[in-house]
């Protein structure tokens, strides 16, 4: 179990505690910036401006190197050592480790195919492609067996299309390796896809954590709530009836259905004014003014809407999240 | 204004054997929001190099209205693109930038004034007008990059070659709007390379799928989602992309066009049924959380059936392990090369 | 990610900052030391102050080699600079030709300084030189060895073909670092030659060309090698510079202090200029 | 790239780029035609073409000790200079690119004024400081007096080069659990190579060119070419031929190592930082 205490991302952040038990994987989730890398660094040991301790299973590593921590790292941009080959490059932690040759050949094969790897053992990194460069990058970092393995938003630099099947292989890859994983990103998408455990960060400390269905059910704030959704939640207006005493309040995109697809329950009808829409195929997202306030809709498969149009849009009364009941 | 005419216009490099761009004929009405989306490696940016005069093509015509531009190099083809990054004259204030393409075309000075700023009002950067380029920030100065592409009035197509990718993810929405409302108030013929469908999708009237310097592909978004003309295109489009099984695998009957061998349904078009009903038999392999839906979880279940892996995106009231059966409400039907046989979908 | 602060640092720096010390501390303190001093012979000497600095500066022949020294340096500038520009965006920059042309450019800076010299006595020479027997055909009477202005003409044509690669080299490395979009970008826009240079690539030089011009400045200003191997400082001492004067006083005539003073007041121009380049080249990159 | 978008406003530009070659042939072509050519021809009657070229100036080089000597001790200290040079610029320098420390920004300043001091300042020093420690009339002594020069010019481009290398690397080094000194030999410097190629050059470049330092600080033992080559114009009769010769031979070295580092140079020049 990988414990911080009194954990400040930069000198002057409010100070948290965060558990990362053994064999589960954890997604760091927040906007850039939220101090997502300087916590990935501080765990690593690399430098960086976070203070704090760090103990992995009672033993407390904040004053070691990181040769001698027992934490595997793999970058945002693909880092691999230039001059070596793809199966030089796996085999690194374990040469630093002192396998001998004949294992590190195995284990060095073992990875290569797992990951897809397996033509290009001879190869330089700079002749590979951005995903079987982040690839060659993973595969090393599971090649030194630490019991920890930090990824920090290991999939951004990628395609649309590749960064989808990478999460795929990663979600399998990390499941059977058995060590705590750390993860970064600021897509919830990839909480949900990845995640046993969800830890929100804004502004460089914890907002919340928990499994990511009770985080996205329950958020504790209105900051942790908008950052489970993508394009973060949409903020309720002044009727006070509806949001009783909350001083803040918010609905997810996901959350406000057309009036065409009514959804169960109590509903509360709004207009929403329409300034255009996104759609990727699979949903569609709708961006518009309700009352004044900015909001967003999701709904799936490919809406028609057109700008200027005055659309009904539906919320229903347990679908409102109201913060700072007083 | 110009309409884009391309007919078997192919690129190869000189020594190389296969085409960095396969012989291609395309058209883009004058005025239209035009996708070229594919992979990195597609032959998208080959093809806008073509276009804007940068590459010399191997074969083939390229036609602005009606006048052949093959080889009439870029200053000539009053053509205009945005990169990547921010291109501009980091030394010129952006009134300066935004008025240089017109200065260059000898304009007249009071008419370039209050073209540059019209311009600069439809993207909301009047303020920054005095300001040196150098000193914006890179969304800014992304925005006033589009102003130069757009300050032309005879300007005859607009190249994008993914202009997003440097901009924070917030940002990238507001820019993707104007971009589109600019297009449509100019009515000015856009073409934006992207490998995100999300972007392709939202921004064009019509989008091209390119893979491996091949055109899969020419139609509306909804087309393109819909009805794909081949395995790829339906894989491609779409996160989880299309399910594609054979149809002797299939438990009951379906509806299926002659010639078809395989069956293609988005995770969306299926279904879950309990055992023994619907089209397909399989066992819970991995569940994926995506949200809720009123109450209920929502998500994608990924399940092993005896014609290979599929996805379907619904309520997640199933366990791993657990043996569902899956109905098609939609399908299209496929050949064996996996092009798209005449489909019959209620 | 700014560089992190450790003092250990200083391991890696040592070795260096105990070479160039070894050489450059000891003797300057040396040469600051005579700068004060009269000394007749080793052990008789006395406090001088600064009388030995008050009286290089009102010496004539100081004033003249300085007056000389910028003249030199400031043709040699208003030269270089420009010429070795215009031939950076004419070099090549793809293929074979482009390493030719840097492998030819690059040889003047390869050859010892007093061979240029001997080059150019070999080439300029009015009875066996190919220019001085070309231009005395031309009937111009050209003899560097006797008259001052074919002196410095010649002196000005050796430096020229001797130093100009670099400032090339240097514009050319500054245009090579442009992004081809930028060109792109200008093309489309139907931009003239002179914006292109005005506004893509000037811009982006201007760092490149503050190395070369100071460079150029500090190397002119301190020559002595070529001019002694090809005038000797003649016809007269039309062609003594700062640095030969220097040696002459110092090895010459033996009389340390005046010589040591001088060398103070060159050394403390040269740090002016060097310290006008740092403030404006490196400080602009931290 | 077949493109259309060459920039065709090159003529002037290029067209001057060719006279200025051959402004810059001319003089090396005269060199190598005298070099070619017996006194009696060259102070005969003027020609454009040697005669009848002969190889004896060369061969008297080859053969008299005191030319041959001065190549060798030439080639001596200026290996030394460099190897010196490197050996200690590489350390520093990755040090200056991958921490700030006290008074780095000084000490860099400081370097770089040791750069621009003019030699002519330092000559008597020199003289009785390397004679006091023993070093005079050696090609330690020329190597250590040019370090002066090349160590700092050497630091100022290697920390151009390394500080585009992301320290993303020496991060994974660390993680993979190297050492310091593992990363350094196996990873970073070869990874840097090219620079180092590059600064290499530069070293040769100022070491091989450089007379005053190299003329005060030898005797007769380590005399090098460049110094012969003054004693001769000066002392014995004007021996043109063997001059010139022994010219074209200090020039050869030269071509031999930009050749080599060649494709670097262009960053080189940049000094790592413009690219």
């Amino acid at each position: 179990m990988l414990q911080l205490s009194q954990t400040q991302l930069v000198p002057d952040a409010e100070a948290f505690e965060h558990p990362f038990r053994a064999g589960t994987l954890t997604v760091v989730l927040g906007r850039n910036r939220s101090g997502k890398t300087n916590l990935c660094r501080h765990i690593a040991g690399l430098a960086c401006s976070a203070a704090g301790e760090v103990s992995l299973d009672g033993r407390v590593m904040s004053g070691l190197r990181p040769q001698s921590r027992s934490v595997a790292v793999v970058f945002q941009a693909f880092v691999n050592y230039p001059n070596w080959t793809v199966a030089e490059n796996i085999a690194s932690p374990m040469l630093a480790q002192g396998v001998k040759r004949k294992d590190r050949d195995i284990r060095t094969r073992q990875l290569a195919e797992v990951l897809g790897l397996e033509e290009l053992m001879q190869r330089l990194p700079n002749e590979l492609s951005g995903g079987q460069q982040q690839r060659l990058a993973i595969a090393r970092a599971m090649a030194q067996r630490a019991q920890v393995l930090v990824l920090d938003e290991p999939l951004v630099n990628l395609d649309y299309k590749l960064r989808e099947t990478l999460v795929l292989e990663l979600r399998s890859l990390l499941q059977q390796s058995g060590t705590s994983v750390i993860y970064t990103s600021t897509d919830p998408k990839d909480a949900f896809a990845l995640g046993d455990e969800v830890l929100l960060l804004d502004e460089h400390t914890k907002l919340q954590s928990g499994k990511p269905l009770d985080v996205y059910r329950d958020p504790q704030s209105y900051a942790a709530a908008d950052l489970m959704s993508d394009p973060g939640v949409n903020p309720f207006i002044t009727k006070a009836s509806l949001v009783a005493a909350a001083r803040k309040a918010a609905v997810r995109p996901e959350h406000v259905y057309l009036a065409s697809a009514p959804p169960p329950g109590e509903v509360n009808e709004f207009q929403m004014d329409v300034w255009g829409l996104e759609t990727s195929g699979d949903e569609t997202f709708i961006h518009g003014s309700v009352e004044d306030n900015p909001w967003v809709v999701r709904c799936s498969g490919m809406a028609h809407v057109v700008p200027g149009q005055r659309l009904p849009i539906l919320v229903r009364n347990d679908d409102i999240m109201r913060f700072g009941v007083v | 204004m110009a309409s884009i005419q391309l007919d078997g216009l192919s690129f190869r490099y000189p020594g190389a054997e296969e085409y960095t761009l396969a012989p291609l004929s395309l058209n883009v009405p004058d005025g239209t929001a035009f996708a070229l989306l594919g992979a990195s490696g597609a032959g998208k940016t080959t093809l806008l190099n073509l276009l804007s005069g940068l590459l010399a093509p191997t074969s083939g015509r390229i036609f602005f209205g009606d006048d052949d531009v093959s080889y009439v190099a870029g200053r000539q083809r009053n053509v205009a693109q945005v990169f990547q990054f921010p291109v501009l004259y980091e030394s010129l204030s952006v009134a300066e930038n935004l008025a240089f393409p017109l200065r260059a075309r000898k304009f007249d000075p009071l008419w370039i004034d209050e073209r540059v700023r019209h311009i600069a009002a439809d993207l909301a950067i009047t303020e920054q007008l005095p300001f040196v380029a150098a000193d914006l920030s890179l969304f800014q100065k992304q925005l006033v990059a589009i102003g130069r592409a757009l300050v032309r009035p005879d300007v005859s197509v607009v190249l994008l070659d993914e202009p997003l990718t440097a901009v924070e993810p917030r940002m990238k929405w507001r820019l993707r709007q104007t971009l589109r409302r600019v297009q449509e108030e100019l009515a000015v013929t856009m073409i934006y390379v992207t490998h995100d469908q999300t972007e392709a999708l939202t921004f064009a009237d019509q989008v091209a799928v390119m893979a491996d310097g091949g055109l899969l592909q020419v139609g509306t978004p909804e087309q393109i989602y819909a009805t794909p003309s081949c395995e790829f295109v339906g894989y491609f489009i779409g996160s989880p992309g299309m399910n594609f099984v054979d149809i002797e695998r299939l438990e009951s009957s379906l509806e299926v066009s002659v010639g078809a061998s395989r069956v293609g349904f988005r995770p969306e078009w299926a279904l879950l049924k309990p055992q023994g009903q619907g089209q397909l038999a399989g066992t819970v392999e991995s569940i994926q959380l995506a949200g809720t839906d009123s109450g209920a979880a929502t998500g994608v279940v990924r399940l092993d059936t005896a014609a290979g892996r599929v996805a379907v995106r619904g309520k997640l009231n199933v366990a791993v392990g657990d043996h569902v059966g899956i109905e098609l409400r939609q399908h299209l039907c496929f050949s064996a090369q996996g092009d798209l046989v005449t489909a019959e979908y209620d | 990610m700014t560089k992190p602060y450790n003092n250990k640092a200083w391991l890696g720096v040592l070795p260096v900052l105990l070479i160039v010390a070894f050489s450059g501390v000891v003797p300057l303190m040396t040469v600051v030391n005579y700068s004060v001093q009269d000394i007749l012979d080793f052990n008789s000497r006395f406090f001088v102050g600064f009388q030995w600095y008050s009286e290089t500066l009102q010496d004539p022949r100081f004033v003249e080699a300085f007056v000389r020294q910028l003249g030199f340096s400031a043709s040699v500038l208003i030269i270089e600079i420009p010429l070795g520009l215009m031939l950076a965006r004419g070099m090549p920059r793809e293929g074979i030709s482009a390493s030719l042309m840097l492998v030819l450019l690059a040889i003047p800076l390869l050859i010892p300084w007093n061979v240029v010299g001997t080059i150019w006595q070999l080439y300029a020479r009015s009875d066996i030189g190919l220019l001085g027997v070309t231009l005395n055909a031309l009937g111009l009477g050209f003899n560097y060895t006797a008259n001052p202005l074919h002196a410095w003409i010649t002196l000005l044509a050796m430096d020229i073909w001797h130093w100009t690669s670099l400032v090339a080299l240097l514009a050319f490395a500054g245009l090579t670092s442009v992004p081809a979009a930028y060109y792109q970008a200008a093309e489309l826009d139907g931009a003239s030659k002179w914006q292109v240079f005005r506004y893509v690539e000037l811009p982006r030089l201007k760092g490149v060309l503050v190395i070369a011009v100071l460079l150029r400045l500090m190397d002119s200003f301190m020559i002595y090698t070529e001019p002694f191997v090809l005038t000797g400082g003649g016809p007269g001492n039309a062609t003594t510079f700062l640095s030969q004067h220097l040696a002459t006083m110092a090895v010459g005539q033996f009389d340390l202090g005046p010589a040591a003073a001088f060398s103070v007041i060159y050394f403390l121009f040269i740090l002016l200029f060097c310290w006008v380049f740092y403030s404006s080249v490196v400080r602009e990159n931290d | 790239m077949t493109s259309l978008g060459r920039r065709p406003w090159l003529s002037v530009s290029r067209w001057l780029l060719v006279c200025y070659c051959i402004y810059l042939l001319l003089p090396l072509y005269w060199l190598a035609s005298i070099a070619l050519q017996s006194n009696a021809d060259i102070t005969g009657e003027f020609a454009l073409l040697p005669q009848n070229p002969t190889l004896a100036n060369f061969a008297e080089i080859w053969r008299n000790p005191v030319w041959f000597s001065a190549f060798i001790n030439s080639l001596n200290y200026v290996v030394l200079n460099t190897l010196i040079s490197i050996a200690v610029a590489v350390p520093a320098a990755y040090v200056f690119s991958r921490y700030r420390f006290l008074g780095d920004r000084q000490l860099f300043f400081w370097l770089l004024t040791n750069r621009m001091a003019p030699p002519a300042v330092f000559l008597l020093p020199f003289f009785q400081l390397y004679s006091a420690v023993g070093l005079f009339d050696t090609p330690l002594a020329v190597a250590l007096a040019h370090c002066l020069f090349t160590v700092p010019l050497s630091v100022w481009i290697l920390e151009g080069f390394m500080s585009a290398v992301p320290t993303e690397l020496d991060d994974m080094a660390r993680i993979d659990g190297h050492s310091f000194g593992f990363f350094f030999m196996r990873i970073f410097v070869p990874v840097n190579r090219g620079a180092i190629g590059v600064t290499l050059f530069f070293c040769f470049m100022f070491s091989w060119v450089e007379l005053l330092l190299a003329r005060t600080l030898t005797g007769s033992a380590a005399k090098p070419i460049v110094v012969t080559m003054t004693r001769t114009v000066s002392a014995s009769g004007l021996d043109w031929g063997v001059l010139a010769a022994a010219g074209v031979l200090t020039v050869i070295p030269g071509i031999v190592v930009v050749w080599f580092v060649r494709k670097h140079l262009v960053k080189g020049f940049a000094l790592g930082r413009v690219s």
